[in-house]
């Protein structure tokens, strides 16, 4: 992991940093053509938050080794923890070593961003996973169609819940918040596609680290008769998993394939993972890195990677195929191409009011 | 200078470098390349302007705490509402930054003034229940802390909240919110310069005017402040008053200065800091702004051994806690201090006799 | 609002109510013993999460749960003792000592858990073992009784045990008395040869040995790993429950039990989509109304002396 | 080889602050005696109690118990060695029921739980053969002192104490309670206990003891046989006769009235009556002074005076204004100084510097403090002449006063309350724990003071304090004034003993005159 793999990469950064002061021009000329020898493209990824949420930073952390078994240069990493104010210092210490591209993910960090990307408008930065809306013009935001993997989830839940006759799913998130409801709205409508006048229970858990209260919550859903509960709430999801476990019912992973991540230390979580809607933040990072590295990247705009670009997806492993039937994969399947091929109608969750959340939610409230 | 306060002094320094010394001992135990990791935790902070910046932003919110709670302690109150007094008061202060539409100067004084006099309100509850009924502000204090976050998580997800931002953050502030930076090539914001403008008032207040002179006295001996006609009652609002004021400012300055937007998802701790800060400096206002540089250095130093080595973070909480135990700990070197003590009753009476 | 109704009269939520207590009700009593004996540690959310974290690790290490709960405690009980240690030796004021060890908890286990699981969020990865829960033979088969009093983690019934345990230790053993004591006059207690220090001692580190099995619980009974931050203010909770009841040790079980209610109200209100924000503040709220209203009464008797 | 059970040789104790309590002091105890031990306050009795009581550590000197050298770490080995002591202050636990108090640290067990019926009836056993009369089950707090000092007593004796040492029990009792006190002594001595006796009233002192050893500002100055020697000489080696310390004091020039108490009464929670129908008045260039054992309402008045308690019946009046509404601010305007009994309670800050806890009751005086801020230059100088006027040892005016002897200290206050030049001054204890060069000064002051038309009223428990400096005396007892004399020539302290005592009262008539009232 980072830990062990941290002292060596200290001493190439170092050595690197030497090398290139003693020539700046040289490095800017490598920039242009850098597809021959790709062993000096630096690349350091920039995480805004704390490693260990089994989400979407360490997801984008795994897209290192990813890039660095596949592309073979050079990926470096800082942590700057959950406090804002320290964010703007990391990136200027990355920018400061002159990497040839930084990645970041979420939108923790927009504000330290947009800053540093105007002080250095030579740096090239790509957000994995992002939704800002003024983009500077060094910048290139990806922002995964999470409602398409959670629009799958949706459905996925109610084949769930009608193999076991039921007419109620649940919702839990880690707070009341657009990113999250955006979840919630896919998922709402993938379950419509299976059952129009399916109920959806959603609860908030109101932090997304309290896993105790994660628990109580996916409890008191499944206490209420719900059966399937899609658990969008960061650590506090674990707390849903457990719940799932000791009422013997199912929850579905988000961000990443939680049962995969769980089958070794927790099989018994990893069980009741129906399945897993997750963001394949290390395969965009890929695809992007290497657009970037040929130089077609449309920095200062933002794109939209859903399932089409397999950016998002479910996770499809001895657990979906054990859990859910055959013939239900097969719909879930079918639902997907309709997706990639545009036939479904998914609402875009981008800047959705919390007025146009709350009529979407209260409709299906059971 | 008498023994007793180069005594203190010295127990100060000794608990900074056993801080430091522990650092080591940490590093040395974790890192896989240690003396590295020591160099960077020691000299890194000093090595550029930037990270010397980075000291002095960390600091800026930590003066002002332990402005605040150095008043506390000074009259002998130990109010730990600092923490939620710093949250509370930058969400007020950030809806007037936010909504309301100033002239550069004014708009910032604008917040500054909305995020005192709610610091104030908030700090009033313990204060009044303990000045009035005698109720034990140490456990009020904590309540109100819980209360405003619920209170203002409330405001800020029903109100502040900007939908376009996939994370619970306010709206943009107004531009002409923001505090200038007033050091090319940093961070640093005028936010210092309000906190040294807080340290000398605060400094005059107490050593030069008489309702400073009324709360030291209530600090060291209630009873005699009675005795000598000072309105204790008084004087106990009064210091909430003030720490709720500064408290409110520093909240207030912390947001303006360094974020764009309202970015607080729970206490953000500077309260318990400033309780080690007030400590660090003897409730000395200016020792407080050494205090809070020194405090910022190390915070620097664990950061950059967290981001460019292999050491996490979290190590500044371990040397933090080392510093409260040990700069609080009355009992540490007594031996010296009586020598010390003795041997002035000597010199009196020696004086005297000659 | 009859949602709410149905949702909270079923037995699941009784239930509930139980299991969210627990940890409250160990803490408090740690409060309620500290603060009789004259050094009110408030630290106990540290404390807490200490154990809860070596109650993971050592379960994890020794694939025994037993070994996990007995090292939680242990873990517990020396950092109540470095507090005891400087407050009592040193003479570090309790207050402040209990700042430090709070935030040298809450930094120190992260740290410890990232040197362990390469992690700063969950132990998730180490398979760490739970404490059983307990099903009373005849009981469990009663229709709603057994399904509320029964089959909870044996820390559950554990803890209303340590209430009994308390009460019984501070009414009716010498200890008790001794504390008493202490706490209200010193200089008596020692004039007749106790050991002020060595019972303020034993104080302390009873309130860490209570938040031994409060921190227990939360890592090994309530969830199955350990998590940054998971006591998430159950301790600063326990501290006001302890002073709403005002120092009694019925009264501040009774409280943490009405706290306990409020947290499940809170839960069951989020789970229908209420922003739970306010209700958090329930228990604080309480506790300060009850505070004001018990110190103007104070206020007022002596004043009528007067 | 001696006939002594106790012997304690050649103690030192130098405190922490670096006062040295006791130097080179020896005393001894004969098996069955009652051993008084007598000296000025601050001369170190306390101090050598809690030595031998293993509360303090002595510096130098060893103590031998029965002929083997003992060493106590604390006082629990003191009572296993069977030595009891009763302290200057209670030391009970008000929640606690008498008999919880009295088996406190040696409670009888029922299996884990503590067997309270056992110490009830332990209790009741032990009141009965010592015939010292208590309830087990009556809660503490309720008690009255008189009873309280039987608790205390009874504690001792429960741990099997043959060495009862009480440090100055009789300053909280009313003389009955004292009588009935030695009565019960007596009756200890003659079950073979040895007791060791302090206190500040010399007659008590000859009466009750066998041997009586005086100590002076730390140091020994012997010990006699109680027959051999009268409360005179007994007073001349406590004060060190030696010194002269009188004064010549002019005749005296009344002006008017300046303070007056009228018909003053006050009960407290308890309902006891503690101030009976106080009525006296003191006018300028007048002395008052107030004779009487400690706790017979001395405190209650001076408190109701300073307005630290309310007055509940009856008005007092400075200069003819009634001080009933006023705050304590209020009355320090009104340019009354008061020189508190107790200097570390609330004569003092300790921690602040000399300078500061000499302006205290002037801050809010114009030349002193414009629109808040403080005026250095005139304060140093004020506290300056002060430090001179008042012969205050101390490294300059930024010392902490803490750092002071107590003695030092006392000056401070001193200078303080009598340097801003007030009208009344109220005086409570004003030379307690003052070394007598120290007492010369302050009482010169007060002199002065008076001479200057300024109201003084008086209150000491040190009878030729009161007999020196006042210009008229009235006595307290039981909280009331039983007697009056409006000159002193003549008067001794046997004549105020009486009075003290409650054996001799004026008739009403010359008690009224007390009022002082501007004919
Ligand atoms: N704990 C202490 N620390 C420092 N000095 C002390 C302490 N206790 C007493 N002293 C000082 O030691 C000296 C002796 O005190 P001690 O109480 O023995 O006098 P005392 O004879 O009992 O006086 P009193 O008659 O008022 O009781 C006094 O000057 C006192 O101020
Ligand atoms: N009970 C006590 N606890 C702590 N310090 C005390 C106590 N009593 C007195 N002191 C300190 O002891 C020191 C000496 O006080 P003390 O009354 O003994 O003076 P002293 O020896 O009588 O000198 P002087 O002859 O001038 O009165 C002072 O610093 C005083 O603050
Ligand atoms: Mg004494
Ligand atoms: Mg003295």
């Amino acid at each position: 992991t980072g830990c062990s793999s941290q002292p060596n990469t200290n001493d190439t950064q170092n050595a690197q940093n030497t090398e290139s002061n003693k020539s700046e021009e040289s490095t800017n000329a490598t920039n242009t053509n850098t597809e021959n020898d790709t062993s000096d493209y630096k690349v350091a990824l920039m995480i805004p938050g704390n490693l260990g949420d089994k989400s979407f930073f360490d997801a984008a952390f795994n897209s290192i080794e990813l890039l660095k078994s596949e592309l073979g240069i050079q990926v470096d990493y800082v942590e700057s923890g959950s406090d804002s104010s320290k964010y703007y210092s990391a990136y200027v210490d990355l920018c400061e070593k002159n990497y040839d591209l930084i990645l970041t993910v979420s939108s923790n960090g927009d504000d330290a961003l947009t800053q540093i990307a105007e002080e250095y408008p030579e740096q090239k930065f790509i957000n994995l996973d992002d939704t800002m809306e003024e983009i500077p013009a060094n910048v290139y935001i990806i922002s995964p169609k999470n409602n398409e993997m959670c629009y799958l989830s949706g459905a996925v839940a109610a084949l769930k819940a009608k193999e076991l006759g039921e007419n109620t799913i649940g919702f839990v998130g880690g707070m009341d918040i657009p990113g999250i409801n955006e979840f919630l709205v896919g998922y709402i409508e993938g379950a419509q596609q299976i059952n129009p006048d399916i109920k959806v229970a959603a609860s908030y858990v109101g932090s997304f680290t309290d896993t105790a209260k994660g628990k109580e919550n996916g409890l008191l859903l499944y206490n209420s008769g719900v059966s399937v509960i899609f658990a969008a709430a960061g650590q506090s999801g674990l707390g849903v998993i457990d719940a799932a476990v000791a009422k013997e019912k199912f929850a579905i992973g988000v961000d990443s394939d939680q049962a995969e991540a769980l089958k070794e230390a927790q099989p018994d979580m990893a069980n009741v993972i129906i399945t897993s809607a997750i963001k394949n933040i290390p395969q965009t990072a890929l695809m992007i890195v290497k657009k970037a590295m040929a130089d077609d990247v449309a920095y200062g705009t933002k794109g939209f990677y859903g399932l089409k670009d397999g950016a998002v997806g479910i996770a499809n492993n001895e657990f979906y195929q054990k859990l859910l039937s055959e013939s239900d994969r097969n719909t879930v399947s079918e639902l997907q191409a309709k997706v990639v091929n545009g036939e479904a109608t998914i609402t875009d969750t981008a800047g959705l009011t919390t007025e146009q959340v709350n009529t979407i939610r209260d409709a299906v409230r059971p | 200078m008498n023994r007793e306060k180069s005594f203190n002094i010295i127990r100060t320094l000794f608990s900074m470098v056993a801080a430091i010394l522990v650092a080591f001992i940490i590093i040395v135990m974790v890192s896989k390349n240690p003396f590295e990791s020591i160099q960077i935790f020691l000299l890194k902070p000093l090595t550029s302007k930037r990270y010397i910046g980075n000291i002095i932003e960390a600091a800026i919110p930590l003066i002002f705490s332990g402005l605040s709670i150095s008043l506390l302690f000074r009259t002998g109150l130990f109010n730990l509402g600092g923490e939620g007094v710093f949250y509370f008061s930058g969400i007020i202060g950030s809806i007037l930054a936010i909504w309301l539409k100033l002239p550069p100067i004014l708009l910032p004084l604008a917040c500054f003034t909305a995020s005192a006099i709610a610091g104030t309100a908030v700090m009033l509850v313990p204060g009044i229940l303990r000045a009035k009924y005698n109720a034990n502000e140490m456990v009020t204090s904590l309540m109100m802390n819980s209360i405003v976050l619920g209170i203002g998580s409330y405001i800020l997800n029903n109100i502040l909240r900007d939908p376009s931002v996939a994370n619970l953050v306010s709206y943009k502030y107004n531009s002409d919110a923001l505090l200038p930076v007033i050091l090319k090539g940093t961070r640093v914001h005028a936010g210092f310069l309000i906190a040294l403008l807080c340290a000398a008032l605060v400094y005059v207040y107490i050593y030069k005017t008489r309702s400073g002179y009324e709360i030291r006295v209530t600090g060291t001996n209630p009873k005699f402040a009675q005795y000598s006609g000072i309105n204790v009652t008084k004087v106990i609002i009064m210091v909430h008053v003030l720490a709720g004021a500064i408290a409110g400012v520093g909240g207030m300055v912390e947001c303006l200065g360094l974020h764009r937007r309202f970015e607080w998802t729970g206490l953000p701790g500077y309260g318990f800091d400033g309780c080690m800060i007030a400590m660090l400096a003897n409730n000395n206002p200016f020792g407080v702004v050494g205090a809070s540089l020194f405090v910022g250095y190390l915070r620097v130093g664990a950061d950059l051994v967290n981001r460019s080595a292999d050491v996490p973070t979290e190590m500044i909480a371990i040397l933090q806690s080392l510093i409260i135990l040990l700069i609080s700990a009355e009992k540490l070197l007594k031996k010296y201090r009586q020598r010390w003590i003795e041997k002035d009753v000597k010199e009196v009476n020696h004086e005297v006799a000659s | 609002m009859k949602s709410l109704l149905d949702l909270i009269s079923t037995s699941d939520f009784i239930y509930s109510i139980f299991r969210v207590t627990t940890p409250l009700l160990f803490a408090s009593m740690g409060a309620v013993v500290s603060d009789v004996a004259g050094v009110p540690n408030i630290s106990l959310e540290g404390l807490m999460l200490i154990a809860a974290f070596s109650g993971m690790f050592f379960s994890y290490l020794s694939q025994s749960a037993l070994i996990g709960l007995i090292m939680a405690l242990v873990m517990a009980v020396a950092f109540s003792g470095l507090l005891a240690f400087f407050t009592l030796h040193y003479k570090t004021n309790i207050i402040l000592g209990g700042i430090a060890i709070n935030s040298l908890a809450s930094g120190g286990t992260i740290f410890f858990l990232y040197l362990v699981a390469h992690d700063k969020g969950t132990s998730i990865s180490l398979a760490s073992k739970v404490l059983p829960t307990i099903n009373i033979p005849i009981i469990q088969d009663l229709p709603i009784v057994g399904h509320i009093i029964s089959g909870h983690n044996i820390l559950t019934y554990l803890s209303l045990l340590a209430v009994l345990f308390t009460y019984y230790l501070l009414k009716k053993t010498a200890l008790g008395f001794h504390i008493r004591a202490v706490g209200e006059k010193k200089e008596a207690a020692e004039s007749v040869g106790i050991n002020v220090t060595k019972i303020q001692a034993i104080a302390i580190l009873f309130s860490g040995l209570m938040c031994g099995f409060g921190g227990a619980f939360m890592s090994m009974g309530y969830v199955s790993w350990f998590s940054r931050d998971m006591i998430s203010g159950r301790g600063w909770i326990a501290l006001a429950a302890e002073s709403m009841g005002r120092q009694t040790v019925l009264g501040s079980a009774l409280t943490s039990f009405l706290f306990g209610i409020a947290d499940a109200l809170s839960n069951a209100l989020a789970s229908m989509g209420y922003s739970s924000d306010l209700v958090k503040t329930i228990p604080y709220f309480a506790t300060l109304i009850g505070i004001t209203i018990f110190s103007v009464r104070i206020y007022r008797k002596s004043k009528k002396i007067a | 080889m001696s006939n002594y059970i106790l012997e304690m040789n050649n103690i030192s104790k130098i405190y922490g602050n670096g006062v040295v309590a006791n130097s080179n002091v020896s005393f001894n105890l004969k098996k069955g005696e009652i051993h008084s031990l007598v000296g000025e306050n601050g001369s170190g009795k306390t101090t050598l109690m809690k030595i031998l009581f293993g509360m303090e550590a002595p510096s130098r000197g060893e103590i031998i118990l029965n002929g083997k050298q003992v060493q106590f770490s604390d006082s629990k080995e003191a009572i296993k060695n069977g030595i009891g002591m009763v302290h200057q202050h209670f030391m009970l636990v008000e929640s606690f029921s008498v008999a919880q108090n009295i088996v406190l640290g040696m409670e009888m067990k029922k299996r884990l739980f503590v067997n309270e019926e056992k110490s009830i009836q332990f209790t009741e056993a032990l009141s009965k053969k010592y015939n010292l009369i208590v309830d087990p089950k009556e809660i503490t707090k309720k008690l009255p002192v008189g009873v309280k000092q039987k608790v205390e007593i009874l504690k001792a004796l429960a741990r099997g104490a043959e060495i009862l040492i009480l440090d100055e029990p009789t300053a909280v009792l009313a003389p009955q309670e004292t009588e009935q006190l030695f009565k019960e002594l007596m009756h200890l001595k003659a079950q073979g206990h040895t007791i060791v006796f302090i206190s500040h009233k010399i007659p008590e002192i000859k009466l009750i003891s066998d041997r009586i050893t005086v100590i002076r500002s730390g140091k020994t100055v012997g010990t006699y046989n109680a027959s051999d020697v009268s409360e005179k000489e007994i007073s001349n080696f406590i004060m060190g006769c030696e010194m002269d310390i009188s004064i010549k004091k002019n005749a005296h020039h009344y002006s008017t009235n300046k303070i007056s108490v009228d018909h003053i009464t006050y009960k407290d929670q308890e309902q006891v009556q503690l101030l009976k129908e106080i009525n006296f008045g003191v006018k300028g260039g007048m002395i008052f002074g107030i004779a009487g054992v400690q706790g017979n309402g001395q405190v209650e008045l001076i408190d109701m005076l300073t307005r630290r308690m309310p007055i509940q019946n009856g008005d007092i009046s400075f200069n003819g204004q009634t001080i009933k509404e006023d705050t304590i601010a209020q009355i320090r305007k009104r340019e009354v100084g008061y020189i508190p009994e107790d200097r570390l309670d609330q004569g003092v800050a300790v921690k602040e510097s000399i300078s500061d806890n000499m302006i205290s009751n002037q801050i809010y005086s114009e030349d002193f403090c414009k629109h808040g801020l403080l005026n250095f230059k005139k304060i140093s100088a004020f506290v300056n002449r002060n430090i001179s006027d008042y012969e205050i040892r101390c490294m300059g005016q930024t010392q902490p006063i803490g750092m002071l002897s107590g003695g030092n200290m006392q000056k401070v206050v001193v200078a303080r309350e009598c340097e801003n030049n007030p009208q009344i001054l109220i005086a409570e204890q004003p030379t307690r724990g003052v070394d007598i060069g120290a007492a010369h000064i302050i009482h010169k002051k007060i002199i002065e003071l008076r001479d200057q038309g300024c109201a003084v009223l008086l209150v000491s428990a040190d009878l030729n304090e009161i007999l020196k400096l006042s210009d008229v005396i009235a006595v307290m007892y039981e909280g009331e004034i039983v007697a009056y004399y409006d000159h002193t020539e003549g008067l001794n302290e046997e004549q105020l003993g009486i009075h003290m005592l409650g054996i001799e009262r004026h008739t009403p008539e010359q008690i009224a005159k007390a009022v002082n009232r501007d004919e």
